[in-house]
């Protein structure tokens, strides 16, 4: 018997779309037949605004795309910026920014693992990451004067030295970090439940993964070993060791399990950086007016979304011709509505929820 | 810093496939716009090339023309491209659509759809725009968007 | 007796019945309503709506261990208007999502309070000059409390809640400046 | 075995029910702020010497700043930070050559209305030293605060 | 000490007014209407304390403080709580079936009220000392589901609907492993009376005796009152507040206060009578008055409940109904007959 | 003296007042505005499409039913647990066909699929 | 003045008051369930009606019946047609529960039926009037269904299987159709 | 003085009454599960008829009382195959309204 089939909205607000972002769901009793997302209720314009800021000011504004880890938002654009006027960036402005990024990806890590688990129902997981983010974003604010929105990094190296306190304190934090995961381990991971609710869940092979640009932990979940540190390094992250986790199956668990070992994998890329760590000046010799050749260039990074690019093109003028910027969060979604088909309505919010989105980035 | 170029003799097999094609000295490969298509389709199903990941799909506004810009990966053996084609039509731009290629390309052209009034040609119902409203008048990302900020003296 | 056959006072200065209604009403549980607003002031539940940065700091980091919103009470987050109080606006809304936004602020039941927290509520902020942003949630809604900030610390979100619970037990206070 | 996980969970939630409590206390107990915490901003106005940096190093100008020439030097008449716009991204800090512009670590600035929410730093009005006709400059600089007001036009 | 105040009350209370020369049929009722008046005030105010004691509790297991700053150690809060969801609007959304709508909150606290005037809470401390009084609660208690669905239905939400669903497929399927746990307990004491059952646990407690039951009775008890990890129905992240999403104010508070902890406390205490003893001393505290023990105990459990509730995360739909009939119901079943079997070769061998 | 049901009746009917007294308590107490937008359904915003009394899927049902069936099994085995001590062997026997009678009926809905979920 | 009220209370018979109290619920509420014209309502009436009439059954000393009735007829039977209703309702639902055009017809036949079942009923004769009430009804009816009504007790459970195979046979096809 | 008092006639009665209702909803409704109902309310009548001959013509025997038990397990059994059948003619006809299927018609 054909039961009708109802349009129910999730969004735009709604506790689990981490946002304002909406899917009209079109159900037969709980099963999705249909699913169209609806971003742009964050559409901020970024984009343009930046056309209007001259290069060093477009920073600030990087900060605001993926707020949870801001730095990498900052680093991919300095990134091209750099490239684009071929800057040559201190050795240790460089390793200033692994460890802050890295640092930036533990904290969006944080935040995703315990999102998740609220998602899927534990909120008691989401307030252990959110007091262990608290020690990161700590470290962060003590280099950057900012929780959130850090404009830490100028093109040609970054704002300011770490101050002398940030040494003890990173290394405090690093020799929690295990213990931290550990608890989540306990907590989420290990849970039945869990398990049971994500395992499974809402697979993306890995052909698709490919097909459909995605990035990140989304893509590394469903086996595909494509992390920009290991295969085209940038900055110093060819002199790092560690691994890069991937997963078997492409479901949710994988893909949240994934963050959790980047957590530890960015402790051990944070351990290196600061035992190599070397002295010198943390901004490169870079002209007072920042006004690049006209060209373009495109730089990418690994954000803790996955592959962050950025496009710029310069007029000669101290302001930027055009500047694009590749949002993994923003591809990845792009599967979404493929991929809700067929699962309950609560497996859509375990699927969005291992996406692991930020509207701000996915809007711009 | 490893080079992720393509080598110089597959660069050279595209050359002699399409002629019209330019190769910036960063390798930045500049189609005409009928190229586009084939060239792609080259790129992405010949196993020399295996371009099978594509990043980044975007445009930019330059006064005469628009430009479409590809950033394209290959997973097996690790080459980057930019591919770059120029919309001479700045009143009615249209390109074909890359879906057939990337699914990836959706959500993508529909951004530069949405942002830049680009019209991709070749799937039915699509773009259709994806951050504002279907009643929002104007692409902002063109030069000539005029709009009112809210500020306030 | 005579009460009932002269008109209520209210009643010559209006016709709207929803008016007399709540006047009458109001009469009625005057002396009562200082301690409703007691009360009230110290039961505020937040309407979990987070748009975006700002909600991480104003939302969650705010309701976490280290700040704690629930040591005043303020935690019981909910996910429907009609059942939360204050309104935290809690990052940049956009012409997209200004009906909506609208529409929710409607649908909580009184009384309700608004809080605009960080720049981009209070004017839009950073992206005040975009094409899409709302210049400021005032424009859409009337505002109680406004917390500057990009994004403000917690602590200052705490303040904002403070300062509606303050402005709940004294009304006077919105006419002095802070600080 | 089944059960494992779940029994670990409890564990661990048992074990913080009797754990150390993060919570600071805050209006009676503050967090000490880093010293480069971007706070409040604090004008030293002795040492501003009107240059403007501030005022150009902003994304988002925010800052409004009226200068007038007393002597020879510029004398600043009002300083302005309309921090309704303000993204606490410290450019203007750091471009502040003269150390005056710097952040505290106030955290509450909060108000009631909008309009209070703008910082004054500097409403004085200029010494009643002989006015010279050289009010070119800081007309100069009225035009060009007046001009930020419309970004459409640079687009 | 202490033991009989409540009875010895009674007891006081029923001299004074048959003094008055009432006649005894009325010197009932007026004991009734006391009884029920205490039952009442009970519930409310438990219910408030439930809900100091859930958020500190979650606050205590999150590394937080919760409530604290208004009243001494924050004890205010739940009554704050309560007079300002008292002087909140009730919403009416056009499009709701009002009376119906209207109704739902009202009707459902009644079923756990009801099911407490059957509840011993102590020696001799028992509204009505029924003779089914173990199978008028379940009758009584399955009554929920329908007022559920009321609220569910009449909101006209799409949410509230799929909530209402959820909750009515949710507490129907756990209320027959309720049911059958039970019915081990009943095998060995023979009576549906539950001040008998709980003097039939003075040598063991059937938490020893019937260990399979214990964690069916909990694992179903959970999941009738709907809480994590079964609270499906309200399931904040999937489906906003469920059957209450259009509720405001007082009907909200019906549900989400009263109506979820009264019925908590209904599930602890009878798990408490059914399985922990009851009011019975362990250890020979005899001392301490039973009424004590049985709060004890039933807070003991209450507590349980709650921990569990911050630690799991939430059960999927599918997963919920399929543990519910292929694990519980099949087990609740092997039990009766493991029961019935145990018994009989206990027979043989020990008499 | 009083009945047990006329307790039971005196509790329900208490318990009736007491809720209602409180749903009205709030009605009294509490402000009232109303206004286009605010009785509109919520749905996280945005307008409801289509209709909302929407049809629901079997499987709910099919749960229903075997509630029911077990329910009403139920009531055969409370009266039989109370009295099983004394009935003897014999009885036990027969519950035990009684019950795998039903558990045939379980099994039946396992296979047929009647427990998954839709 | 007390004392006249107390003789009056005292002379009352409460089982009568509460026997007619919850009659005229149920026969108030039984109409209603024929007449309102939303089947949700209709299902809601018939729980109240179940209700009340268990509270009949009490003032019968029927406790266990009465118990039985709530747990299977206002716990289950009305979950199961309001699940049905939701399965098979479409469109406008307050117009769900109408006549169809027999109703004077039916009306006539149900008052005749009504009046004959009435006047049967006072034909009947019967020794006694309020017999002793006995304890423990439960007890009884175990030993009895366990020994006496054996075959049926039996049967019960075959008749309980039959429905649910049939039933779930007659849903199961539905479902297959909904999966294609 | 009120002289209300209950006797066997007053259940008989009610039992009657419900009845009646019973049969006229069966009768004139168009909705098949609108009869089952009422078929419900038939037997709940009957089963009111049991239980008062059961308390005063036989109050020892019990029989009254097994045997309304035998009637609502058949009452249930009745409610889950109708609705069953309603649910699987809805699905060829897409409709429950009776006064449609000639073939239901009694
Ligand atoms: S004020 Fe700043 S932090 Fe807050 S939402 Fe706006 S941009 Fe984000
Ligand atoms: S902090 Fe940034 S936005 Fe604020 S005034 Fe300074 S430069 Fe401008
Ligand atoms: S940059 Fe410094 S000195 Fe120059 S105007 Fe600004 S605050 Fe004054």
């Amino acid at each position: 018997m054909k039961t009708q089939t109802y349009y129910l909205n999730l969004g735009p607000q709604h506790p689990s779309t981490h946002g304002v972002f909406r899917i009209i769901l079109e159900l037969d009793g709980e099963v999705v037949v249909k699913a169209t997302p609806v971003p742009g209720y964050l559409h901020r314009g970024i984009e343009k605004l930046a056309e209007a800021r001259t290069y060093t000011q477009v920073i600030p504004y990087t900060d605001r795309m993926d707020y949870l880890a801001a730095m990498l938002m900052n680093w991919g654009y300095v990134e091209a910026v750099e490239k684009l006027m071929g800057i040559e960036v201190p050795e240790r402005a460089e390793y200033i920014r692994v460890i802050v990024g890295e640092l930036s990806r533990i904290a969006s890590h944080m935040i995703a693992t315990g999102a998740y688990g609220a998602d899927i129902g534990a909120l008691t997981a989401f307030t252990y990451t959110f007091r262990d983010r608290e020690y990161v974003i700590d470290l962060l604010e003590m280099v950057s004067g900012s929780r959130m929105t850090f404009s830490y990094f100028r093109i040609g190296g970054v704002a300011a030295d770490f101050p002398e306190e940030f040494y003890p304190a990173v290394k405090k934090l690093l020799d929690q970090i295990p213990a931290m995961c550990d608890e989540y381990d306990g907590l989420i991971t290990g849970n039945e439940i869990f398990q049971a609710r994500t395992k499974f869940v809402g697979i993306i092979p890995p052909e698709v993964a490919v097909d459909y640009s995605l990035s990140g932990p989304v893509l590394r979940g469903s086996g595909v070993n494509y992390d920009l540190r290991k295969v085209r390094p940038y900055s110093v992250y060819d002199r790092f060791d560690f691994e890069v986790p991937l997963g078997k199956n492409g479901d949710c668990w994988d893909r949240f399990r994934i963050r959790i070992e980047e957590m530890r994998q960015s402790k051990r890329i944070i351990e290196q950086a600061l035992e190599q760590m070397p002295e010198g000046p943390v901004l490169g010799k870079v002209p007072k007016v920042i006004k690049p050749p006209v060209g373009d260039a495109y730089a990418e990074i690994e954000s803790s979304k996955g592959v962050y690019g950025c496009y710029v093109v310069s007029d000669g003028s101290p302001k930027p011709y055009r500047v694009h910027f590749r949002r993994p969060s923003f591809i990845n979604l792009g599967y979404l509505g493929k991929l809700l088909e067929g699962w309950k309505i609560a497996d859509v919010i375990a699927i969005l929820g291992s996406i692991d989105i930020v509207l701000g980035e996915v809007d711009c | 810093m490893a080079d992720y170029r393509l080598p110089e003799e597959l660069m050279e097999a595209l050359k002699s496939k399409f002629p019209g094609m330019e190769v910036s000295e960063r390798q930045d490969v500049t189609l005409p716009l009928d190229d586009l298509v084939p060239f792609m389709t080259e790129i992405k199903e010949n196993p020399d090339y295996a371009m099978d990941f594509l990043t980044n799909l975007t445009c930019v506004d330059y006064p005469d023309y628009f430009e479409m810009v590809y950033n394209l990966v290959s997973f097996s053996h690790g080459y980057t491209l930019m591919v770059k084609t120029r919309i001479e039509d700045k009143e009615n731009p249209e390109i074909p659509s890359l879906i057939p290629l990337w699914s990836g390309a959706d959500w993508q052209e529909r951004e530069v759809y949405d942002l830049l009034g680009i019209v991709f040609t070749g799937c039915p119902g699509h773009p259709t725009r994806i951050f504002l409203e279907e009643n929002f008048k104007g692409h902002p990302l063109r030069k000539d968007f005029q709009w009112e900020g809210g500020r306030e003296p | 007796m005579d009460v009932k056959k002269t008109a209520h006072p209210v009643e010559e200065l209006t016709d709207d019945p929803v008016v007399i209604d709540q006047v009458k009403r109001l009469i009625h549980i005057a002396p009562l309503e200082k301690l409703f607003d007691y009360c009230r002031a110290r039961s505020l539940w937040p309407f979990g709506f987070g748009l975006a940065c700002c909600a991480i700091e104003g939302l969650m980091a705010a309701n976490m261990p280290r700040f704690d919103l629930a040591r005043f009470g303020f935690e019981v987050m909910r996910g429907s208007p009609r059942q939360a109080d204050v309104m935290l606006v809690c990052g940049t809304v956009t012409w997209k999502a200004a009906p909506f936004v609208v529409r929710l602020y409607e649908q909580i039941s009184e009384p309700k309070w608004v809080i605009a927290m960080g720049s981009c509520a209070i004017s839009g902020g950073p992206f005040v000059d975009s094409y899409h942003v709302v210049p400021g949630v005032d424009k859409l809604i009337p505002v109680d409390a406004y917390i500057p900030g990009c994004p403000p610390r917690p602590e200052a979100v705490i303040e904002g809640w403070l300062m509606i619970k303050n402005k709940i037990l004294d009304p006077k206070v919105v006419n002095k400046i802070r600080g | 075995m089944f059960g494992q996980g779940l029994l670990k969970g409890l564990e661990i939630t048992w074990g913080r029910l009797f754990g150390k409590k993060h919570t600071v206390n805050y209006p009676y107990k503050r967090i000490e702020m880093f010293p480069r915490f971007h706070g409040r901003f604090q004008l030293d106005v002795d040492k501003c010497i009107a240059c403007g940096l501030c005022v150009n190093a902003c994304p988002n100008k925010v800052i409004e700043m009226e200068r007038e020439k007393v002597g020879k030097k510029q004398f600043l008449t009002k300083y302005v930070m309309r921090i309704e716009y303000c993204l606490f991204c410290g450019l203007c800090v750091e471009s502040c050559n003269r150390d005056a512009l710097r952040f505290t670590n106030v955290i509450d600035m909060n108000q009631y209305r909008r309009k209070w929410v703008r910082l004054t730093l500097v409403d004085r009005p200029a010494p009643e030293a002989e006015e010279t006709p050289e009010e070119a400059p800081a007309k100069a600089a009225k035009a060009e605060a007046a001009a930020g007001k419309a970004p459409d036009k640079e687009g | 000490m202490g033991e009989n105040i409540f009875v010895d009350f009674t007891a006081w209370l029923r001299g004074l007014i048959s003094g008055l020369g009432v006649p005894d049929l009325f010197n009932d009722i007026i004991l009734m209407i006391v009884k029920l008046a205490a039952i009442i005030v009970f519930i409310a105010l438990n219910a408030t304390w439930l809900v100091y004691m859930e958020r500190k509790i979650c606050a205590y297991i999150q590394s937080r403080v919760g409530p604290r700053h208004h009243g001494p150690v924050g004890l205010l809060q739940p009554v704050f709580d309560v007079v300002k969801l008292m002087t909140k609007e009730i919403v009416l959304p056009k499009n709701v079936d009002l009376v119906v709508f209207l109704l739902a909150p009202v009707l459902i606290v009644v079923p756990p009220i009801v099911a407490y005037s059957v509840l011993p809470f102590g020696k001799d401390m028992v509204a009505i000392d029924m003779n089914i009084g173990l199978f008028f609660l379940v009758a009584v208690t399955s009554l929920s589901t329908i007022m559920f669905w009321m609220a569910g239905w009449a909101s006209n939400n799409k949410y509230s609907l799929v909530g209402g669903m959820r909750v009515v497929a949710q507490m129907v399927s756990y209320e027959l492993p309720l049911v059958l746990a039970m019915l081990g307990v009943v095998m060995i004491t023979g009576t549906l009376n539950l001040s008998e059952v709980v003097n039939a646990q003075k040598n063991v407690w059937f938490i020893f005796a019937q260990p399979i039951a214990f964690l069916i009775y909990f694992i179903a008890g959970v999941a009738e009152t709907n809480r994590p990890p079964f609270d499906l129905v309200e399931g904040e992240s999937e489906i906003i507040a469920g059957p209450y999403t259009e509720y405001a104010g007082m009907g909200f508070a019906m549900f989400y206060g009263l109506a979820e902890f009264a019925n908590m406390m209904v599930i602890s205490a009878m798990c408490t009578v059914m399985f922990l003893g009851g009011w019975l001393a362990p250890f020979g505290l005899t001392f301490i008055p039973s009424w004590v023990w049985f709060f004890l105990k039933m807070y003991l459990v209450i507590f349980i409940f709650m921990w569990v509730r911050w630690t799991f995360p939430r059960i999927r739909v599918d997963q919920l109904m399929g543990f519910g009939w292929k694990v519980l119901v099949p087990l609740s079943l092997a039990n009766i007959f493991i029961t019935g079997t145990g018994m009989y070769i206990y027979r043989a061998i020990g008499w | 003296m009083l009945s047990d049901w006329g307790a039971v009746f005196l509790f329900f009917v208490a318990a009736v007042i007491f809720s209602a007294g409180g749903v009205v308590t709030g009605f009294v107490l509490a402000p009232r505005r109303t206004t286009a937008q605010k009785v509109t359904t919520y749905e996280c915003g945005v307008d409801t499409i289509g209709p909302t009394w929407v049809q629901f899927r079997t499987s709910y049902f099919l749960y229903a039913l075997l509630f029911l069936i077990f329910d009403v099994e139920t009531i055969y085995l409370y009266p039989w647990a109370v009295k099983f001590q004394s009935l003897g062997l014999f009885a036990f026997i027969e519950m035990i066909i009684f019950l795998f009678i039903l558990i045939i009926g379980l099994w039946y809905a396992w296979k047929e699929g009647a427990l998954e979920w839709m | 003045m007390i004392d006249f009220t107390l003789t009056l209370l005292n002379s009352i018979s409460w089982v009568a008051v509460a026997f007619h109290t919850l009659a005229a619920v149920v026969c108030i509420s039984a109409l209603l369930v024929v007449l309102v014209r939303n089947i949700v309502h209709a299902v809601l009436w018939l729980a109240v009606c179940f209700v009340s009439l268990a509270g009949v059954f009490m003032t019968l000393d029927a406790a266990f019946i009465a118990a039985v009735q709530i747990l299977v007829y206002a716990g289950a039977v009305c979950i199961m047609v309001v699940f049905a209703i939701m399965l098979i309702r479409r469109g406008n639902m307050g117009e769900t529960n109408l006549f169809n055009k027999q109703v004077w017809a039916g009306g006539g036949v149900a008052v005749l039926v009504t009046v004959l079942g009435g006047f049967l009923s006072f034909r009947i004769r019967y020794a006694g009037s309020a017999p002793a009430v006995p304890e423990n009804t439960v007890d009884h009816i175990a030993t009895l269904l366990l020994s006496k009504y054996v075959i049926p007790f039996e049967v019960a459970a075959l008749l309980l299987l039959v429905a649910l195979v049939g039933a779930i046979f007659l849903a199961k096809e539905v479902k297959a159709d909904a999966d294609s | 003085m009120l002289t209300l008092s209950v006797s066997l006639h007053h259940y008989l009665i009610l039992a009657a009454v419900l009845f009646g209702i019973g049969l006229f909803g069966v009768l004139t409704k168009r909705n098949a599960v609108a009869v089952l109902i009422c078929i419900e309310l038939m037997l709940n009548a009957i089963n009111i008829n049991l239980l008062a001959f059961n308390k005063y013509i036989t109050p020892n025997d019990f029989i009254g009382q097994i045997f309304s038990i035998f009637v609502i397990t058949v009452a249930a059994a009745e409610v889950g195959v109708g609705l069953a059948i309603v649910i699987a003619i809805y699905r060829n006809k897409l409709s429950v309204n009776l006064d449609e299927f000639d073939w239901l018609k009694w």
